[in-house]
């Protein structure tokens, strides 16, 4: 009985470790239970799946919290319903043989920094630590080095010095003993000395329109991420290797299994974003743009908690 | 009119009888060679010719034959002077005319009877019936067993004669004619010779027609022009060939006055190639 | 040549690269791989993986969605260049005017275009159309429009004086010079008609050979990347075969090459 | 054309296109934008961001980078193109035996081949440039080999019949020949090798016009997108012009096309 | 040679005089025309030319004379015989051999003068020293004004008489021309024969010479040979021109014997002409 059982939901990247829900969420089938008919269209990154919803090509994405913030200044009405990981997840590390000298950020002046995309959350958390660290944006050269095999390859010719990047490329590095890590998100610990709290990362968002019109679908939604969410609190390893499609192991079984253990802590568990967590986003990206202007932006706005409240479960 | 009905038997169109078919009045023409000085290949200078008239234009190489005919084609705009055809100025094309180029110009990509065969199908004509016409026009320049092969697999001569085929099958009522028959043994061009005169007398075209064989210039044609060397060419002589018709293009080269003709054009064509070699022949 | 001779020497230039593949991937040079399996995978693997996936059954619907696309995008593509380039070609002033804006055009990444065809033709086929599109149709355009001003002067000017109207011009002169222009454009444009297509999936799609690339390489599933390489490339080689049959047919009228015994 | 009027008319259009840009993405139609902002940005806004872009002075480094690249990759792809055309169309052999490969070559979506680029040439400017390389390569080469084919067999025969070794026939016969078919693919050419270049930087690099670009993908900043753009396609034009001033000097022997008062 | 010795003044190599220059024989040549019958343009057939001897070759159009020159020039491979040249069998291009194409085969890119300078480049000559020559070539075929004109540029006549200095210049042993003088006037035809005949005398190369002009052949030639109408063309005639030499091309014309060998030889290619259109002509 949902008004639009026939969904595209978009995504920048499915297999990354940071949308696992997605696809837990799909090969579990809590979308079926849901009677929602959902179709996942992968995108060449966030910012192109986001573009894929503001164009109507897709109702739904699963994408970063951050957007929603941006989307005000821009004047697009997104919002999120349901918060998928609560860390960002990102990893900062310096290369193994450059480690005795890079011991924290302030040592990082004058490195190559490779981050996923220039603009991209990588890009803008490795800003943020440089301003806490009080160096400023151009005192190192930071290089996109995309998120696929080029980041390694980056990594192990030694053309970067250190790198702000995700899983699977972390674990990756980690498994080749090519890195050490100097700030860690994906951990409740790393997270709360960074932020003093939750930064949302990955999380579900609609038009505002969408939701107006849709609100069974939307709730459909929520329901079934939700679902997943409480599925993977409890799930092993093991569980969740067996779930996702065997092409996204990584090629070896163990090392996926590693990496997932690593990121665990950053899945979120109630789907929730309280004010704290609002504004330590917001934070991250005024603290980086100049042209946002946290007064500008109503929080409120960002976020409709009333899914969430709703969520019921079979 | 008045004078052609005093002559001898039929078809004979006197330089002063008859409307213009093809006027070129003062005409000039002249190339843009890059980095010198234009070049005039020809000074102003007039021809006309009569409805019905068969004219023939000898000079030597390089005079501007090719550029007189292409200037009356439409397809080179003349510098100064005026071209009429019919009585009509001359903008564009002239569609009046049906033109055999000095050079290859068959379409690589038909086979000789589609070369021959489009020229109708231009004009509205069937195709069925333009292939018809097609392949009877190729047997009569001898081609009736090369109708399918394309330009590249057939002789110099042959695809001369395809060319030929190409203009005379439109039926055009102005011909212009830059040497047709080179490549031709003598044989062969006195057979195409008389299938041209053949088809000149029944519907009156004028025909313009450039040749370096003066016996077949004054064979054919009712007049012979002469250009000057170039560059500057000009038409320095014109000699009305008052041979009777029609003529056996073999048999009238025994005639005497065709020999005296040919000495008079002889003579002055002769004197006009030799100053082109004046300060330049070894 | 005797074509089984050709396709043996053919067979042994792919044994030779496999050769080298396979040794540059699995043994160690001087403490080293000289073609890191991580990032070449191995032919071995990669053949197994194309077995897997046309076994399974799983690559035929994404590899019709991206022959679609690829077939789509090519004839529209060069459709486009031919007229554009004829027309171009015999409107001087148009050609002049437009000249500028045509090769800007050219040079805009088409990566970036990709969100504005999702924006007007939707997440279907049709934005990978489009971008293959914008691919095919430069490289055909320019050479038809060279194509049609390299005809023959004389060819030209016999034509026109037997009365041929602008259409007949293009069917009987135009048209059959410019072919073997535009036939050599067409073997590059089968190949980025492809690329157009993978691309447009690449950025954004839920089903095609793209699509599958993309997936591989977020996971490092090189194996994967070249097993779904591999099958494009073969694919383009029937489609390639398939316009130079075309061709064949189109340009019988050519001289064959002289047998060259000198 | 007179140049003044020639210059008008193109200014006419370049008004025609920012006019109807303009429009659509500020005035509503039907209750809806027809270039939506968020997509297209606006002319004022990307004029404005261009202006900043040369005032600020940063836009110098960046465009210094993304043209070199782009001349690198212009030049290496063009010359190889040149030299395997040459060689593939007088060896037949070599062709025939090599055509799949070609073929298939042409057919690899190159945005998968940028790790590849990166492992072997690192993150500096000889990656992009590898890729702009495998684009225009295949575009020059195709052409080539169909220019050197269509040399006129007459003037060939005569050429051989002085006795012209091979690199006689090739500077005095195959060259000037075939240099209408390799300047026609050049101007494809030249948009392509910016394509690659901007790619190449937009999947990785530190700096030029791919990465700005990137970047202002990354946070929505379409205007910065466009004025990125823009820049690039400016750019073309002036290299496009270099090969055209390159082709007229060395084309100057081709008859000028007839006055066509028909 | 011993014979040659007993002759009036110079140069005069009969038939059996000599060292070989080329021999075909027996040749046979076919092309496969798509779609039909492989046509069989030339039946086994043999022609020798001594060196120093100057051969014409007459024939209907479309006989096959393009085509025995080209098997001569090593362009063709005959389907069977064999030639030779200078007693060494044929194998690829005749190195010895200088080819006047019938048609137009200069190098649209070159000037005249470049076009002429090549040929000598070619064996080694330096550039200026070839071009030095090459603009003294084309001074002697009267285009001394014409030197740096692109190809295009010059007409019919003249860009035959450049592809005449682009042969003549190289100084090959065995020149085959094919209708060298197809476009040229009367009067040019005679100044380039006398021109030809002067430095075929000079250093007694073999010459093949295709020609429709029936008086130039005999006027120029030691022997002329006749050619049947084609498919499967053959020799069928062999006269030896007895005309003492050196010879003026125009005198020449009035010689008794000029006129009788005329007769002779045109008797026998009229009747293989009429052959050609027999079953064709209206
Ligand atoms: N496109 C051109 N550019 C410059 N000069 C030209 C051009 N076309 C012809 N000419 C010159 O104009 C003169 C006349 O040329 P045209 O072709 O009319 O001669 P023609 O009388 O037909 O000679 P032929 O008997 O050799 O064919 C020649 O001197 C030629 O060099
Ligand atoms: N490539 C080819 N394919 C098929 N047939 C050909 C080819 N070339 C020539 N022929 C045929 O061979 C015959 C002889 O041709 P060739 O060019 O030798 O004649 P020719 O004696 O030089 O005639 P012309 O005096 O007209 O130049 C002709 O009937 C011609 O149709
Ligand atoms: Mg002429
Ligand atoms: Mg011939």
């Amino acid at each position: 009985d949902v008004e639009k059982p026939d969904l595209t939901i978009g995504v920048g990247g499915k297999p990354l470790l940071y949308y696992l829900p997605l696809t837990l969420a799909e090969r579990l089938g809590y979308f079926k239970d849901e009677g929602l008919n959902v179709e996942i269209n992968d995108f060449g990154g966030g910012a192109k799946s986001l573009q894929a919803l503001i164009g109507g090509s897709v109702d739904a994405v699963t994408g970063a919290y951050e957007h929603t913030i941006r989307m005000q200044q821009k004047r697009q009405d997104i919002r999120a319903v349901i918060d998928l990981g609560r860390y960002p997840g990102i990893v900062v590390a310096v290369r193994k043989d450059e480690a005795d000298k890079i011991k924290s950020i302030a040592d990082l002046k004058g490195a190559k920094i490779g981050v996923t995309a220039p603009g991209s959350s990588t890009y803008i958390l490795m800003q943020y630590l440089f301003a806490k660290a009080g160096l400023k944006p151009d005192d190192a050269s930071f290089i996109g080095v995309g998120s696929g095999a080029s980041s390694v390859a980056a990594m192990q010719k030694g053309e970067i010095d250190a790198i702000s990047h995700l899983d699977p490329v972390i674990s990756k590095l980690e498994s080749l003993d090519a890195i050490k890590i100097l700030v860690d998100t994906r951990t409740t610990e790393g997270t709360e000395t960074l932020f003093g709290g939750m930064n949302p990362a990955a999380v579900l968002y609609f038009k505002e329109s969408f939701i107006k019109a849709n609100p069974k679908t939307v709730q459909a939604l929520t329901n079934a991420f939700y679902r997943t969410l409480k599925w993977l609190e409890k799930a092993t390893p093991e569980q969740v290797a067996a779930t996702v499609p065997e092409e996204y192991w990584l090629g070896d079984k163990a090392l996926y299994m590693k990496a997932f253990e690593a990121s665990r802590q950053a899945y979120s568990t109630d789907g929730n974003i309280d004010e704290a967590s609002m504004k330590s986003a917001l934070n991250l990206i005024t603290a980086t743009d100049p042209e946002i202007e946290a007064s500008a932006i109503d929080l409120s706005k960002t976020f409709d908690g009333s899914f969430l409240s709703k969520v019921k479960t079979p | 009119m008045q004078t052609a009905v005093q002559r001898p038997p039929a078809h004979i169109a006197l330089p002063d009888a008859g409307p213009l078919a093809v006027a070129l009045n003062d005409i000039s023409i002249s190339f843009a060679v890059p980095g010198r000085p234009v070049f005039k290949a020809v000074a102003p200078t007039s021809l006309h010719v009569r409805e019905g008239e068969f004219v023939s234009i000898v000079g030597p190489t390089g005079c501007g034959k090719s550029t007189l005919l292409n200037a009356t084609a439409g397809l080179l705009r003349p510098a100064g002077g005026t071209v009429t055809v019919f009585g009509e100025r001359l903008e564009g094309l002239n569609a009046k005319a049906g033109y055999l180029f000095q050079q290859d110009a068959l379409m690589p990509w038909k086979t000789a009877l589609d070369n021959v065969a489009i020229a109708l199908e231009v004009g509205g004509t069937r195709r069925e019936e333009a292939r018809a016409q097609a392949k009877e026009w190729l047997r009569k320049v001898g081609l009736a067993r090369f109708v399918d092969r394309y330009p590249h697999e057939l002789s110099g001569g042959q695809r001369k004669r395809v060319g030929l085929a190409q203009v005379l099958v439109r039926g055009p009522k102005i011909l212009l004619m830059d040497e047709p028959f080179g490549p031709l043994d003598a044989q062969t061009r006195q057979i195409m010779g008389t299938l041209l005169l053949n088809l000149w007398a029944q519907d009156r075209k004028a025909v313009m027609f450039v040749t370096h064989d003066l016996e077949e210039a004054i064979a054919l044609s009712d007049r012979v022009v002469i250009m000057s060397a170039g560059p500057e060419a000009r038409i320095i002589g014109d000699f009305p060939i008052d041979l009777a018709r029609p003529r056996d293009t073999a048999d009238i080269r025994l005639d005497p006055r065709f020999h005296e003709l040919y000495r008079d054009i002889w003579n002055q064509l002769k004197a006009e190639v030799v100053k082109t070699y004046g300060e330049e022949t070894p | 040549m005797h074509p089984v001779r050709l396709l043996f020497l053919q067979f042994l230039v792919a044994l030779a690269v496999i050769g080298i593949w396979q040794i540059g991937s699995t043994v160690e040079i001087g403490g080293d791989y000289l073609l890191p399996e991580f990032f070449f995978s191995t032919p071995v693997e990669v053949g197994k993986r194309v077995w897997q996936m046309f076994a399974s059954g799983m690559i035929w619907k994404h590899l019709s969605i991206t022959l679609t696309e690829t077939v789509l995008a090519f004839f529209i593509g060069s459709a486009g260049g031919v007229v554009f380039g004829f027309w171009f070609a015999r409107k001087p002033v148009v050609a002049a005017v437009f000249d500028p804006y045509v090769k800007m055009a050219n040079a805009l990444p088409r990566v970036v275009l990709a969100p504005i065809f999702m924006l007007w033709l939707g997440l279907g086929i049709w934005s990978k159309v489009a971008l293959g599109v914008t691919l095919v149709f430069f490289i055909v355009f320019f050479n038809v429009y060279q194509g049609v001003k390299e005809v023959s002067p004389v060819v030209l000017a016999n034509a026109r004086m037997m009365g041929m109207n602008e259409r007949q011009l293009f069917r009987s002169v135009y048209w059959p010079s410019a072919l073997s222009w535009m036939f050599s454009s067409l073997h590059t444009a089968v190949g980025f008609a492809l690329v157009g297509a993978v691309v447009g999936e690449y950025l954004g799609s839920a089903a095609g050979l793209g699509y599958l690339i993309h997936q591989a390489e977020g996971v490092f599933d090189v194996t994967g990347v070249f097993a779904g390489m591999f099958i494009l490339a073969a694919f383009v080689l029937v489609i390639d075969w398939g316009v130079s049959g075309i061709e064949r047919r189109l340009l019988v009228w050519r001289p064959q090459p002289a047998a060259d015994h000198g």
